[in-house]
Parts: structure tokens; sequence; C-alpha cells
């Protein structure tokens, strides 16, 4: 790939964010917020970012996709935020954002060089984890407070979705898709994707530790196949307030503290893992991780519950 | 060169500050039998246990402590750090949450005879438990990256606990305050990516040594500090504060107000004093100084014209974080003694408005049960039905108006003292004029509510004694705090080398 | 200063301490339905203090609080005088408000205010002192407001407005006293030593007088004293016009530097005491409530001590305190005996009894072997012999005027209930004590010898002003009705058209939050904050226009 | 030949004006999803800004710094988290206001 591969990926990108700020329909704009991610996972590659290209186009792309065609088909006309704003305020926003833009850039074109970098630090101890992949090594070793905050960042959005459901609904069925019954190509598509989404998630989770990929690009996979399953009526959605739900959302956490916490008899300290053991522990951290992220991001886009729980 | 930290058991106290928490959400969604309000009973004391454990650490061992998460060192790794300030904000937000759990629960309790949770005491209780967890990592966090993760967690939780009553217009608050405050994180970290670009580092204690004032950092720290501004809703850009509070269950009130918004606050003192090198120029802490200034002005008066108590409360805590705001130009002067002066009254005033907030948006919350609305004009005869709420009330005033004994006074009177020794007279007029506003407002309470009148009489059934002493006991620490000596606090000064 | 516990020591804690105790008592059922009845025995420490102690003190909290209690002489006349007008009023109170239904409330307001007024003439450090100024001058705010009629709560508003007023400018002008003090919290003496080199002498005098002429009420900031005193319940406003506005006596007596002398400042004191003196009286002589009439006969007495002290302070007297301690105290035991007088002598009343208010009412006008005249004798030495001394002679014809009309509105105003012995023992006890304390310490305070008193000249003196008052009331009499009728508390009608433009601002200040809190604005707001703290950061750091580097 | 600018700065320059589109969108658009859409663009600029970084620290035989990766990709899952819980309440408030017999309460 060539710099004007680069400049044209660059001017499409804007020009696609461009076209979702500007354009009338909000339908035309979700469509080209998809379109907008797959040409972000574009960018990443350019980028040399494997890991994080697979991520954006499994949940930047895809997860979000769905979350917001499913919204914008059910969203009704609701009060705007604000009134539509004049002429004015378009073009003192406009000449605002512009002025942020440009003192950016001018600070992207000031950044040192060479530029300062982690990486050598972090390739130095990375045979302590048995890891292959830095990045997978950043998340569950160097940074494993982050990763386990951001799963109970997305338990946390998941509580707040389901506590926009009705009282009496509480522990029910969500409802993802109301209208109708399923179109016959969905149907068709849900009998024959997962079994290939399921080894594309398999084997994706398996490299991870070695190579590009990892639990969240598998786990948005295999969650993706779930809900494809769930808005074809091939799959009931789960009751929120079912007891094996629930366990397989705290599952990684808890996994995950138990390890840290034994880390302090086997190894040097809270999340510290022995050298001897380092990986299978990671993988271990991982699968269950991948158990609570399938469960929180399918449930999250398919809703709060809608149907009464069934006793 | 800094300390070689090492991770022995009384530094672990920080680790389980930040994850009890969690583990009690955990518990509540994994186990829908346990009941989250009886997680809550065991969950809430442990942690004001741990936080008053790790205020004694610091104390007795006049230094601060350090955690290496993994043991994989800064920069790659992370660390939790307590100095005195940060232990002081540990317990503070220990106490509120403590308060709010007992004022809340009869309120958020699992009905009788139900098996498994329901909704508004589950999420309430699991939202409490999440807040509080990111509160305690953003007063012991060391990594700018570790901060993000934070404030999202506090967001989540914050926004959630609004809209629990499920009205539209709390669900339009809440939309309003998500992404306001997503907006914000966003701000912030865009100055993360430039810092990191910049130094190829995240963790605070190692940038101070590194940090030179370039365009590329101060641009961060400029975005950084905008961002948790949205968040901290410092005027202008408070527009999501006063909606969020009108429907806002009394509870969730008292923390948003008292901790959700001084914790982005807290993050912008760190990038100021601890990281930002030394300026030679005040213009900067002039600039936020002068927003501080436009906040306590605009929004006293505007709270002084509000109908509703929730909501004049609302703005009274836009104008009271105006006050905090003060101290930028106040603690940066060239007089290093009065340095301290500035830099603790802010914090003082801090403590004291948490815990006088905290204390008035309960009393709201009491008051709004007993009568089934919070309109002001409505409120003759309030002080004969609930003498112990409408008390709180006045005494958690006296802090706010700064008059003594309070702790909000021995705040004023230091940001004061500091704004004479530099001879910067307009912050003067400013903080003795915000105390008349706030004289203006909560006499206009107070008057509603001592006059004869008929809401002594009408409403449901009064509200049980030990909820009412919960709230007096807040506004009492709001007072009690201003028998603290009027000398900067030795504790709070413990770990901060970066100040003289 | 010795930190020992002594009995001197332990009566000067006792003296705010019992009104506190008895206050803190009232959380319980027991005590708080007797606390009305106990209102007199409270200020009895701090009486015995007065009696027992002048020259005690008391350290209670060691460095760095510092809290102190010291009494001198001035403030032990002051003390002692108030701690005699706080039990008779209390006496008073007992039985004037037994059948008012919020007559606790009265009671726990009552002894907040007792407490920090008794506190204010016995402390001696500048912390201390700001807390007992703030206790007296806002916990008075629920005697003013306690009848609850829209006159009440009109006057207790502004009362309090100006309070706070009063209570911003001192506490920057402490602020600015104990800033350079090595200690935390300075004693008042040593602060005040340090005042005439300050550089910010200027200023800081400024607010002191401001914020004690408030209390004091001189003219320009007397409007809420006709307004506040009357309003109250007759004891309330005997223990407001006697006794909270020494407040602001005690403060300029305890913070002015007498000893370096300040001539510029002095005269500006004397000035605007003057002017109060004879404006509260010719305001004063319009009014018809006579309750209204004796509030602008405070502000004008208030004028004379605040000329005694300006002229001490001009002159460098150290003497002045005394002094002006003892004029102090004649109004305050005089004043009170009115007030408490209106209640149980309006009307038709009884001829001896309007005999004794007659004498109650020309004593503040100086009348001869009357504690006025006591009082003025003693402070003429600091005017010298030049126009201000003619002024202040004058100002007893003002007084004997407005005194006059006082005694004529009173003869008409409604009668007052008949009074049984529980009213007017105290009142009477209190009109007594004023002619014995300020005969038994006249020798004390003015260093002269009672001969000086029976001199002829002496009392033409003190005679002839009164004798040019008469002669000037028979005129005024005589226009009577005609006078124009100048609303109480005169220039606040001014103040007040400022109401509406204050509204017009919050209103204003409400639109342009509504403004502000539009989502496009403030988002446009949050991106210009940006930019421009951004671009303060990089000037404060030194660097010019954005760089590369 | 070295090109006038590099991939990496090139796609800085473009995060840098995806961020002031996003801004753009979030300040003027009224509608709550469009702005929810905007602030995924302001959020995509500020993570590409992050991956530009990390191409420029490539050392130790990496095509790139490890850790802004893993920063992003945690960001990626916090924003998603964002938006699904922005989405729901959107979807709330618009079932609320369509149905106005029940006054926009869930509970009768």
């Amino acid at each position: 790939m060539s710099e004007p591969f680069a400049l044209l990926l660059t001017l499409l990108v804007l020009l696609t964010a461009g076209w979702i700020v500007t354009v009338r329909e909000r339908r035309a704009a979700v469509f080209g917020f998809i379109a907008y991610g797959l040409l972000l996972a574009l960018v990443w590659i350019r980028l040399a970012a494997v890991d994080v290209a697979l991520t954006e186009a499994a949940i930047g792309g895809g997860a979000t996709g769905v979350l917001l065609l499913r919204v914008s088909a059910r969203l009704g006309s609701i009060r705007g935020m604000s009134a539509p704003p004049g002429l004015a305020t378009r073009w003192i926003a406009g000449v605002l954002c512009a002025g942020v833009s440009l003192a950016l850039m001018a600070l992207v074109l000031a950044l040192p060089d060479p530029a300062p970098s982690l990486a050598a630090a972090a390739m130095e101890p990375i045979g302590r984890t048995g890891l292959g992949n830095p990045v997978t090594a950043v998340l569950l070793a160097y940074r494993a407070l982050d990763t386990f905050l951001e799963i109970i960042v997305l338990l946390l959005a998941l509580i707040g979705v389901w506590s926009l459901g009705a009282d009496r609904f509480w522990g029910g069925e969500p409802a993802a898709w109301r209208t109708g019954p399923p179109s016959p190509a969905l149907v068709f598509l849900a009998r024959v994707l997962p079994p290939f989404g399921i080894v594309i998630a398999g084997y994706l989770f398996w490299i991870g530790a070695d190579e590009p990929g990892g639990k969240f690009q598998a786990s948005t996979i295999l969650a993706a196949m779930w809900l494809l399953a769930m808005m074809a009526g091939l799959a009931p959605p789960p009751r929120t307030g079912a007891r094996g739900l629930r366990a397989a959302l705290v599952a990684g956490p808890l996994v995950f503290l138990a390890i840290g916490f034994a880390g302090l008899w086997w190894a040097d300290g809270f999340l510290a893992y022995p050298d001897a053991f380092a990986k299978p522990l990671i993988i271990l951290i991982e699968a269950a991780l991948a158990v609570s992220i399938v469960a929180a991001l399918a449930l999250m886009v398919a809703g709060p519950a809608e149907r009464l729980p069934r006793r | 060169m800094m300390p070689v930290p090492v991770n022995d058991a009384a530094s672990l106290l920080l680790v389980l500050a930040v994850l009890l928490p969690i583990l009690g959400l955990c518990a509540m969604l994994g186990l829908r039998g346990l009941h989250p309000e009886r997680v809550a009973r065991v969950a809430v004391p442990l942690g004001v246990a741990l936080a008053v454990a790790v205020l004694v650490e610091v104390w007795t061992g006049g230094q601060a402590l350090h955690y290496t998460l993994g043991d994989w060192e800064p920069p790659l790794g992370l660390r939790l750090r307590a100095d005195g300030l940060s232990a002081v904000m540990l317990v503070l937000s220990a106490v509120i949450i403590l308060a709010a759990a007992l004022f809340s629960q009869r309120q958020f309790r699992t009905p009788e005879g139900i098996a498994g949770d329901t909704r508004a005491p589950f999420t309430f209780w699991s939202m409490l438990m999440a807040m509080w967890s990111a509160l305690n990592l953003v007063f012991l966090g060391e990594d700018l990256f570790n901060f993000f993760v934070a404030l999202e967690l506090l967001t989540f939780s914050a926004v959630t606990l609004v809209c629990l009553d499920g009205r539209t217009a709390t669900l339009h608050a809440a939309l309003r305050y998500l992404l306001f405050a997503l907006l914000g994180s966003v701000l912030y970290l865009l100055g993360v990516a430039l810092i990191y670009g910049r130094y190829g580092v995240l963790d605070i204690g190692l940038l101070h040594e590194l940090v030179q004032a370039d365009p590329v950092t101060l641009a961060a720290v400029a975005m950084m500090t905008v961002g948790l501004m949205a968040k901290a809703s410092l005027f202008p850009l408070h527009l999501w504060l006063p909606p969020a509070h009108a429907g806002a269950p009394p509870a969730a009130s008292a923390v948003l107000s008292a901790l959700v918004v001084k914790a982005p606050f807290f993050l912008i003192l760190r990038l100021w004093f601890d990281l930002l090198p030394p300026l030679p120029s005040p213009l900067a802490g002039q600039l936020l100084a002068a927003l501080g200034a436009g906040a306590i002005l605009l929004c006293s008066l505007v709270a002084l014209r509000q109908a509703r108590l929730k909501l004049l409360i609302a703005y009274s805590t836009v104008a009271q974080i105006g006050y905090l705001f003060l101290m930028f130009p106040l603690a940066a002067g060239p007089l290093a003694f009065w340095e301290t002066i500035g830099w603790t009254g802010g914090v003082l005033q801090l403590v004291s408005h948490a815990f006088a907030k905290a204390a008035m948006f309960l009393a709201a919350g009491l008051i709004a049960e007993t009568l089934g609305h919070d309109r002001i004009g409505e409120f003759a005869g309030l002080a004969r039905r609930l003498p112990v709420a409408v008390a709180a009330f006045a005494l958690a005033g006296l802090s706010l108006m700064g008059l003594p004994p309070s702790g909000g006074f021995n705040a004023k009177l230091l940001l004061l003292s500091a704004a004479a020794a530099s001879g910067q007279w307009w912050i003067a007029a400013v903080i003795l004029a915000g105390g008349m506003l706030a004289a203006g407002y909560v006499f206009r309470v107070l008057g509603a509510a001592m006059a004869d009148g008929p809401a002594g009489e009408a409403g449901g059934p009064p509200s049980p004694l030990a909820r009412q002493l919960v709230v007096l006991a807040l506004a009492l620490v709001a007072v009690a705090l201003g028998f603290v000596p009027l000398q900067p606090f030795a504790l709070l000064g413990i770990g901060r080398e970066v100040l003289p | 200063m010795s930190g020992s516990l002594n009995l001197a020591g332990l009566l000067l804690a006792a003296a705010p301490g019992l009104p506190l105790a008895l206050l803190a008592s009232a959380l319980w059922r027991g005590p708080r339905a007797r606390l009305m009845r106990l209102l007199p025995f409270a200020p009895l420490p701090a009486l015995l203090a007065a009696l027992l102690a002048p020259g005690g003190a008391l350290v209670l909290a060691p460095d760095p609080l510092r809290l102190t209690l010291a009494l001198d002489l001035p403030g032990a006349m002051l003390l002692g005088g108030a701690a005699l007008l706080w039990s008779l009023a209390g006496l008073y109170a007992a039985s004037y408000m037994a059948r008012d239904a919020r007559r606790t409330g009265f009671a726990a307001w009552w002894l907040a205010t007792m407490a920090g007024s008794l506190a204010l003439f016995l402390v001696a450090d500048l912390a201390s002192f700001y807390l007992a100024f703030s206790l007296a001058s806002l916990a008075a705010y629920g005697l003013v407001a306690h009848e609850r009629t829209p006159a009440a709560g009109r006057a207790a508003t502004l009362y309090m407005v100006l309070a706070l007023l009063g209570e911003a400018f001192l506490l920057l002008a402490f602020v600015m006293l104990a800033t350079g003090e090595a200690a935390g919290n300075p004693m008042i003496a040593e602060a005040v030593a340090r005042l005439p080199t300050s550089p910010w002498r200027g200023a800081i005098l400024t607010l002191l007088i401001l914020g004690f002429a408030l209390k004091m009420g001189l003219v320009p900031l007397h409007v809420w004293m006709p307004l506040a005193h009357p309003v109250a319940p007759m004891p309330a406003s005997a223990a407001l016009s006697g006794i909270i506005v020494k407040a602001g006596v005690i403060g300029l007596i305890r913070f002015l530097p007498f000893e370096a002398g300040l001539e510029t400042a002095g005269t500006v004191l004397v000035a605007l005491g003057l002017f109060t003196a004879f404006y509260a009286v010719a305001v004063g002589v319009t009014q018809h409530h006579p309750k209204v009439v004796l509030a602008y006969s405070t502000v004008s007495q208030m004028g004379v001590i605040a000329a005694v002290l300006g002229a001490g302070l001009a002159l460098g007297d150290t003497r002045t305190g005394t002094l002006a301690a003892y004029y102090a105290l004649h109004h305050l035991l005089v004043k009170g005996a009115l007030f408490l007088g209106v209640g149980v002598a309006a009307g038709r009343a009884l001829p001896w009894q309007r005999a004794i208010m007659a004498l109650l009412a020309l004593s503040l006008a100086g009348l001869p072997f009357t504690s006025g005249m006591l009082a003025k004798y003693a402070v003429k030495d600091l005017f010298g012999d030049g126009f201000a001394l003619l002024l202040v002679t004058l100002s007893a014809t003002g007084s004997t005027l407005l005194m006059l009309h006082f005694l004529r509105r009173l003869a008409r105003a409604p009668d007052a209930k008949p009074a049984g012995t529980a009213l007017l023992a105290p009142w009477l006890a209190v009109a007594a004590s004023s002619l014995v304390a300020l005969w038994v310490l006249f020798p004390v305070a003015s260093g002269a010898g009672y001969g000086a008193l029976i001199a002829p000249s002496a009392l033409w003196k003190a005679a002839w002003p009164m004798l040019l008052g008469a002669a000037l009331y028979l005129p005024l009499r005589r226009l009577g009705g005609r006078l124009p009728r100048i609303p109480e508390g005169d220039a606040v009608v001014l103040g007040e058209a400022l109401v509406p433009l204050a509204r017009q601002a919050s209103a204003g200040a409400e639109r342009l939050d509504e403004l502000i809190r539009r989502w496009p604005v403030a988002g446009a707001l949050l991106v210009l904050v940006i930019l421009l703290l951004g671009a303060a950061l990089q000037l404060s750091a030194g660097i010019g226009p954005l760089r590369a580097g | 030949m070295t090109p006038l600018v590099s991939a990496a700065t090139l796609f800085g320059l473009c995060a840098s004006g995806m961020v002031g589109i996003g801004l753009y969108g979030l300040i003027v658009l009224p509608d709550a999803l469009r702005k929810l859409l905007a602030f995924n663009i302001l959020g995509s600029g500020v993570f590409i800004l992050f991956g530009v970084i990390g191409r420029r620290g490539a050392a130790a035989g990496l095509d790139g710094d490890p850790v802004p990766q893993a920063i992003v990709i945690t960001g990626i899952v916090v924003a998603f988290s964002a938006t699904a819980l922005a989405a729901t309440l959107l979807l709330k408030i618009s079932d609320a206001e369509n149905e106005p017999e029940d006054g926009g309460k869930d509970e009768p």
C-alpha cells in the first residue's frame, strides 16, 4: 500500500464523516456510519494495528451498526435536544470547530521525532507472560486493571440498559425486534452463518495470545451470531433474570479477580502471574471474560426486558 | 528521585478500596436471591472501614501509600497511590455513601415476598457500588487513561441513577447529561492522546519529572481540563446539572452533587498541581477563576429565583463549584506560604460543600416525601412538621453562606486570606458577594419553612426519625469542620512533595 | 497572660457559657418548657464577672487557636450593663410574653443573642470576636422577626441583608488585619498595634468603620434600625436598642488604634457621628410611633458616641475607650428602661409613671444629676474647645427636642395593658440602675471627682442646651401635624427603590442562564473555552503563537 | 524517495479533521441519534490519533507501540457501551413520547 492510498482513505473518511453530519435523513446517516466503520478498519490496517482493526470492524462497525439499525428502525419522532440552530450558530460553531481542528493539526505536526514509545519496554518482559502478541500482554498483564474495569463498564452499561425497562418486565425477556415475523432471508442467514462464525471466533480467540486477535473480536462475532439467531426466532432471547445468564455475566470479572488475588500468594502481588503458569492463566481469564462479553454485548443490543418473565 | 514503592499489606488496602464495591456489584448481579440492599448492608460498612484504615495508615505513616499492580512498574504498568488528600477524599466519599445508603435503606428495599431482585432497588444499589468504586479509583489512580475508565464508570452509574424513576422529563435530563459527559470524556481522552504522543508515559508521578511547558503539553492540559470541567458542570458548561437533579432520587442527588462532580475537579487539581510545570504567569489560572466567579454570581442569582427546592439546591451546587476554581490563581501565586493557604482553602471548600450539599439534598428529599412536592412557595408550616430536616437544612446553609462556625466559613476565610495576601481583590469581592447571595437563597427557603401555614398538617406520614438524623448528622459534620484549626492541614500535605 | 484556671477566668467563661448551656438544654422537653422562666438567670455569671473579675483572663484554647477571654475596664462596664439589662428584660419578658404561642422559640433566639453579645465584651482574639459578633448579630434576626407580621418580615429581611453586609466588611477587614501576623489568630490588641503601619491601613479602617457603623446605625447605614427595633416585642426592643447596637461601639473601641492616633480617620468619624446625631433628630421629630422615635434617638446617640470615638482617635487619647464605654453604658441602661417603659406607661399612665419616663427621656439629653449629664460631662474633654464641642453640646438640644416629642407621642399612644409588678419592677430596676451605676463609676471612668459635677458652671453647661431645646420645641409643637411625614427608616425607601432593579438583574441572570444552557450555545462555549484556555496556557508559559517545537 | 508527508502524519491530520467534524455535529445537530453518531465520529478521531501515535512509536521490531493499541481497544468497547446506553435511553424516550395516553409513565 502506498501514500496515495492513504490520501484517498483520508479523503473518503472525512467525506463520509461530513456526510453523516450533514445529511438530512436519520436513516441515511446510520447507513453512512456503518460504511464509515468499515473505512476506519482500513485505516487501522494501514496503521499496522490489526488488533484494533479487527475490534473496530467487529464492535465499531458491526455491533454498533446492528444496534443503530435496530434503534433507528424503532425510533419515532422525538423532541429534539435543541431547536434547529440558525445560520449564525452554525457558522460560529463551524469556525470554532475548524479552529480546534487546525490547532490539533499543528499539534500533530509538533509531536516529537523520534516518537517516545513503550514498544521496547513492552517487549522486554513479554517472556514472563508467555504471550507472543504484545497487545494482549498490555491488555491482560501490564494494564490488566484497565481491562478488568472495561468489563465492569460493559456490565454497568447493561444494567443501565436494563434499568430503562418497565418495573413489571424486570427479569423478563428482551424483545430485540418487535416488527412482524422474521424474513426468510434472515432465517436462512441465521441458519447458515453461526457455524462459520463460531469457528472464526474460536480461531481468533486462540491465536489472540500470539497473533492479532483475541477475546473481544471473538466475543463480538459470537454475540452477533447469537443475536442473529434471536432475530430470526431460532433461539429465544434469555430472560434477563435467568440464573445462568447472571452467572455468565459475572463469571469473567470473578475469575479475573480470583486469579488476581491468588497472585498475592503465588506471585508478587495482586494481578501478578507466576511466570510458569502465566499463559494458561491468561487464557483462562480470557475465556471467562469472553463468556461475560458475549452475554453483555448481545443483551445490550437486544435492549431491556419487554416481556413478562416466565415463572 | 521518587522513593521505590513497596507493595506491603497496608498498601493492599488501596486495591481493596477500589475492588470491594465491585465485588458487591458482582454479588448483586450474580445472585438474585441475595437482595441488593442486604449486600449493601455488608459492603458499605466494610468500605467505610477500608477508607478509614487508609486514612489512619497515611496519617500515622506520614507518607503516601503505593501499590504497583501485578508488579509491573509504570510506565508500562499501573499504580495506585494514596497521599493525604486522596485519603481524605476516600473517607469523604465513604461517609457520604454511608449516609446515602442509610437514607435509602427503606426507599430502595426489595418488596417482601419476592425471591429475586426488582428493578429500582437493584439498579440503585448496584449503581451506588459502581459509583463508589469509580470514585475511589479517581482518588487513588495515577494513570491518565485509568482515570478515563473510572470517569466512564462514574458517568454511567450517575446517569442511570438520575433517570431511575423513568419519567419522560428525567429521561431527557439523563440523555442530556450522558451526551454532555461523553463529550467531556472524549476531550479528556484527546488530551491523554497528546500527552502520550509527547512523552510516551501516562503515569502522573513519572510525567511530573518529564513535563515541559511546550505547546503540545499545554494544549493537552487545556483539553483535559475543559473536558473535566464539562463533567464537573463548571459554568458555563452546567447545562446538564439542574435538570439532572430535578427528578433524581434524593440519595442520588446527594452523591451527584457531593461526590460525582467533585471527582473531575479532583483530577483538574491533579493536572494543575501535579502535572503542569510551574508557569511564569497566572493568566490561565485567572481564566479558570473568572469562570468560577461567573458561576458564583450568575448561578446564585438564578438560585434565588427557583420555585422548586431541588432546583434551587442544584443551582447552588453550580455556584459553589465556582468557589473551587477560585483557588487556581490563589494557589499559584509567588508567595510560598500563602500558596498552601489558597490550596487548603479550596480543598476545605470541596469537603465542606460535599457534606453540606448532601445534607441539603437529603433534607429536600424528606421534605418532598412528606409534602408530596418541593415548591418553596407552599412550605409555610414546614418547620413544625419536619423540625429536624429544616434544622439540618439551616445548618448546611450556614456552611454554604460561609458563616462561622462552619467548614464553609473556614474555607472562605482561607481563600479570602490568600486573595488578600496576593492582592487579588476582585476574588475577595466575589467570595464575599457569593456569601451574601447564598444567604439570600438559604433564607428564602428557611423563611418560607418557618412561616405559619398549612404544610404543617397536609401530606403523608412523617418520615422516621432515623432518616432525619442521618441528614442532621451530615449537616453537623459540615458545621464541625469549622472547628478545625485554621492552619493548613498537615494531613492534606502528606505525600504532596510537589507542593511547598 | 496565664492559661491556668482561676476563678475570674471561670466566671468569664461562664458569662457566655450559661446562656449557651441553657440553649442546649432546650433539646430536652423538660428544660424547654421552663426556658422562658430561666431567662433572668442566664446573664448572672456575666454580671458577677463584671463586678468581680475586671482584669481577669482565660485562655480557652491554646495555640494555634488562641481563643482568649479577657476583661478590661470598658469591657467590664458594658458587660455589667448588658448583663443587668438582659436579666431584667428577661424577667420582663417572662411575664410580658407568658401567653405568646412561640415563646420557646423566642427564648432560644434570646439566649443565642445574649450569649453572643455578652461574649463580645470579653473576647480578646480576632476569631472569637468575629464569632461572637456574628452570633449576636445573626441571632438577633430571630428577635426582629418574632412577630411574623408583614412589617416584621420586611424589617427582618432588611436587618439580615445589612447584617450580612456588615459581616462581609468585617471579615475582609479582619483577614487583612491578620495577614502578615505570624499567628493564624492574633490577639486584637496585637493586630491593632500594627494597623497604623499596615500597607492597607486606609482600606482596613474604612471596612472596620463601615462594618461597625452598620451595627451602630450611623447615617446612612441606620435605615434598618427604625424598622427593626420597633417591630420586636417590647423586651426584645430594649435589648436590641440597648445592647445589640453596642456591638458596634465595642468593635470601634477594640479596633481603632487610639494609642497611635489617626487624625484623618478620627475627623471623618467625628463628622459622620455629628451628622448622624442631628439627622436622626430631624427625621425623628416627624415620626408618630413612640418606639420609632426612640429608635431614631438611638441613632442620634450612637452618632454622639461615634463622634466621641473619632475625637479620641484624632487626638490619640488612650482614655477614649473607657469614656466611650461609659457613655455607652448610660445609653444602654436608659434606652433599655425607656423601651421597657413604653410597655407599661404608654397612653394614659399614672402620673408617677409618666414622671419617671420623662426623667429617663430627658436623661438622654443630659438632664442635671441624671446619668446623661454624667456621661456628657465625662466625654467633653475629648472635643477641646472648638466647633466640634459646640456641635456636641447642641446635640443635647436636639435630644431634648426629640425626647419631648417622644413623651408627647407616648401620651397619645394607645393605652398600655395595665401592668403588674412583674413588669413594673424590672422597668424601675433598670431605671434606677442607670443612675446608680453611672454615679458609682464616674470617678473611675472620668478620673474627676464628684465635686466637679455639682459646680454651678457644670450644671449650667448641661442645662442651657436643654432650655434651648425646650424653647425650640414650642414652635415645633405648633407645627404638629403639618410636618412632612417621613417614612420610617427614611432613606431605606431610596434603597428599596433598587429592589425592582435587583429583580430585573436576577431575571436577566435567569434569561442568560437559559441561553447558556441551550445545547448549541453550551457546545460552542465549550469549544471556545478550550481555545481560550489553550491560548491562555501558552501565553502563561511565555510561548507566543503556537509553533512547532 | 520519502513522501512529503508520511501516512501516519496524514492520518494524524485526518484524525484532527474527524475531531472537528464530530464536534461540529455534536453541537449543531438537534436530533439525539445524530448527536450520538457525531459523538462516535469524534471518538473515532481520538482513537485514530492514538493509532497514529502508536504507529509513530514503532520500535523493537514491532510495527507500532502496543500500549496505544490496547488503549484504543478498551476505548472502543467503552464507546460502544456508551452508545448502547444512550440509544436505549433514546428508544425509551421515543416510546414514552409516542404513547401519550399514559403520560410518559410506565406504571399506571
